[in-house]
């Protein structure tokens, strides 16, 4: 883990500076990886929440939760960076007519509501259940609402920002799939570091729960008359 | 827990057996656990109960009684442990179960805004109950409800709508009848009348929650006593002195 | 089928019996209509504005209808009694999807003219026809979404908090999609062009959140 | 994309980046503040199980 993150901080540290074109253009290389990084994310939770429905097995719940919730980490690395990009190329902090801009914004904003509903359920195997479902109603949320903004955009403002599209030249794409790749790593490795820590804490309280149990001596009463039923 | 030690061959077949011989009791549960977030609301609970006996449930406040029952409604999943409700196991033959169960609630389950007709109607349709009208006009003349059976349940007092929940409650002539304090703001006169219904000369197996102990006692085949979720009293009503029910209530017994 | 039509019909005889939901919920739009009136101090509204104070005003009203419907079955049946009935549990989902479109037609009847009535001047009425197909689209995925999102909202500690700030991001697609169909209508001149393809968006949109919702909807129900 | 003189665009860039870094740094330190959490508690567990060993004999 610790050989993938230093891998990660070389590749970010050299990457960019490889290719010297643009100015601003540079905000490119972290704020694409990582919407692309958060939105497969998210995807990905949902797929991890269905795992859950299908299983019940509470692993599967606890994995898409930690996608979700570091997916909403880079969300807001998204938006603050395409706030920066946006205040840099049209003078304004935050514009409308960037689709994909527009789109993680709402993507954001539901995702954000992930953690009252898990809060707001006591009983884990329920909140397991309905953040699964919300998982999958959400990751089946994304494609379409990214279809319906850039209709809805394209409409107004035929001008796509092309950049984002494949054609650029080859030092440039060599470096955003580097960054991409990176981007990708630092996420699995967060997540990881996260479902750990998580785990450890679950058997930690465990742990103390089963110690103290042992000391208040005994988990149920005496019976007091116990003559079950046999069949006849 | 017992580790099984013999062959696989044997312990399977012994299994089997269990199986069979669980199948026959209408209610049969076996180390049924079941979990609230954190807390334990029934710890390996293991009951059965003949087909057209009466259980009596007793226990103090938050013993489990109603998460039982609700189990046995098919309203809660076990966390862990089996499950069978008239020979079908649940929750995955939960399907088989409902239409031959029927549950009068600590809440009549009715709506506020209907008339006890209308919501009889309604259930029937659930039910798909043949010559709804029928039977409808049949139970609300043994409750002596026929003649505010028109009128919104709002209007009733909590007395007469507990009589059409129990309507409700046998509207599809359930096999097992889960029954949580049914005599609960019935007059003497309304509990007589519910008696054919929901009393023991039904022949139908009983599932009994209640306070009353001593009429518990009369009225069922077999105890389950619950405190915490433990089972403390699981035998022949007979055998039973209301003094040991009302152990399970008093401090440290 | 029988579960769904008596389900159903429960529910719209309570709402006749009560007049809870309906009234209210034309009130709200009538009295918000009369808000965006203040608030953008504007007589008359046309193009891309009509249609979204239009939406925006049909959505919260929505809201508001969607919460009661759960709430009230909540409060007097707590759905135990439907969840024992030997029924599909899905059924629950349709019943409740259904109740809620004609809630939402019924409302549309009532808002519609009077917003054509505070805003709209002249060809209002050639464009209902086309109009009621992008509102009945909607309608659907706003019901089932709607639906879908309560059964969870009603189960949580936070209740019918919960369902707007869950319902509103979800449905940001609807109300794209609806009122960029319902633009050119409320153009002056009237213009048809491009109406298509917003009906295609809705259409999908329900296809997939019906889909969905009909696929997850008993884990929502079991406890 | 219109070109920002380098100096200007240069703030803009470092702004970005230093977004990022500020993030994941956060996000470190709110897991290592974490893990002190866990490790105190192991620590109380494990004097509670010695406890536990002694009082046994």
């Amino acid at each position: 883990m610790v050989l993938i993150t230093t891998a990660l901080a070389l590749v970010f540290f050299y990457a960019p500076n490889d290719a010297d074109q643009g100015f601003v253009q540079k905000i490119f290389y972290v704020h694409v990886p990582l919407a692309i990084v958060a939105l497969i994310g998210f995807i990905v939770a949902g797929v991890l929440g269905a795992m859950h429905l299908r299983t019940r097995d509470d692993t599967w719940d606890a994995r898409s939760y930690v996608a979700i919730h570091m997916s909403v980490i880079f969300g807001v690395g998204v938006l603050a960076t395409g706030a920066i990009w946006a205040r840099a190329s049209w003078g304004k902090w935050w514009v409308w007519d960037e689709p994909t801009l527009v789109s993680f914004l709402i993507v954001f904003l539901l995702y954000a509501t992930y953690y009252p509903l898990r809060y707001s359920i006591d009983d884990p195997q329920r909140r397991a259940r309905y953040a699964s479902v919300f998982a999958i109603t959400a990751g089946a949320f994304v494609p379409i609402n990214f279809i319906a903004v850039r209709l809805a955009e394209s409409l107004v403002h035929p001008r796509v920002l092309n950049q984002t599209a494949g054609d650029m030249p080859g030092e440039m794409r060599l470096t955003f799939l580097v960054a991409l790749a990176g981007m990708a790593l630092l996420y699995v490795t967060l997540v990881k570091l996260e479902l750990t820590s998580k785990n450890a804490r679950r058997q930690l309280r465990r742990l103390r729960k089963l110690l103290e149990e042992e000391r208040s001596g005994g988990a149920a009463p005496p019976p007091i008359a116990t003559v079950p039923a046999k069949p006849h | 827990m017992t580790v099984a030690v013999e062959p696989a061959i044997e312990s399977s077949q012994g299994s089997q057996r269990a199986r069979a011989e669980s199948s026959t009791f209408a209610v049969a549960l076996d180390q049924v656990v079941r979990h609230y977030g954190e807390r334990v609301a029934l710890r390996q609970v293991t009951l059965r109960l003949e087909q057209g006996r009466t259980l009596a449930v007793f226990g103090p406040n938050g013993a489990g009684k109603t998460t039982l029952l609700r189990m046995l409604a098919t309203l809660l999943l076990p966390h862990e442990g089996e499950l069978r409700v008239l020979g079908h196991v649940l929750p995955r033959e939960a399907h088989r179960v409902r239409p031959h169960v029927g549950l009068l609630a600590h809440e009549p389950l009715l709506y506020r805004d209907l008339s006890g007709r209308e919501n009889l109607r309604f259930y029937a349709r659930l039910y798909d109950i043949e010559a709804p009208e029928v039977r409808i006009a049949h139970l609300l003349e043994s409750t002596a409800m026929t003649t505010r059976s028109d009128e919104p349940v709002r209007n009733l007092s909590r007395g007469m709508a507990q009589r059409i929940g129990i309507c409700r409650a046998v509207l599809h002539r359930p096999e097992l009848l889960l029954l949580d304090e049914p005599r609960a703001h019935l007059d003497p006169e309304a509990a007589a009348m519910a008696e054919p219904l929901i009393g023991a000369r039904t022949g139908v197996t009983r599932v009994l929650v209640t306070h009353e102990i001593e009429h518990g006692l009369a009225e069922a085949d077999h105890v389950l006593g619950l405190r915490e979720g433990s089972v403390l009293i699981d035998a022949p009503a007979a055998q039973l002195d209301p003094r040991d029910v009302r152990a399970l209530y008093g401090a440290g017994a | 089928m029988r579960a769904v039509v008596a389900i159903a019909r429960k529910d719209l005889l309570v709402e006749l019996r009560t007049k809870e939901s309906v009234p209210a919920m034309a009130l709200f739009a009538v009295t918000t209509f009369v808000i965006f009136h203040f608030g953008l101090d504007r007589d008359r509204l046309e193009g891309e504005l009509a249609a979204g104070v239009l939406w925006v005003t049909l959505l919260f009203a929505a809201i508001l209808g969607i919460n009661r419907l759960f709430v009230a079955e909540r409060e007097q049946g707590g759905f135990d009694g439907i969840l024992m009935a030997p029924i599909e549990r899905t059924s629950l989902l349709i019943a409740k999807s259904g109740a809620l479109i004609v809630y939402l037609v019924a409302l549309e009847l009532i808002a519609l003219p009077v917003f054509a009535l505070f805003f709209i001047d002249e060809g209002f009425w050639e464009a209902v026809p086309r109009l009621a197909v992008v509102m009945l689209l909607a309608d659907v995925g706003l019901a089932v979404v709607g639906a879908m999102l309560a059964s969870i909202a009603i189960h949580t500690r936070a209740r019918d908090l919960l369902l707007p700030i869950l319902l509103l991001p979800l449905t940001v697609p609807v109300v794209i999609a609806a009122a960029a169909a319902t633009k050119p209508l409320l153009s002056i001149p009237l213009d048809t062009s491009g109406v298509g393809k917003w009906l295609a968006v809705l259409a999908l949109y329900d296809l997939v959140f019906g889909l969905l919702a009909y696929a997850v909807f008993d884990f929502l129900m079991e406890d | 994309m219109p070109a920002l003189p380098l100096d200007e665009a240069g703030k803009y860039v470092a702004g970005a980046y230093g977004v990022f870094v500020a993030l994941i740094l956060v996000y470190v330190a709110i897991m290592a503040a974490k893990l002190q959490r866990i490790e105190r508690e192991i620590q109380s567990l494990t004097e509670l199980a010695r406890e536990r060993l002694k009082e046994r004999g």
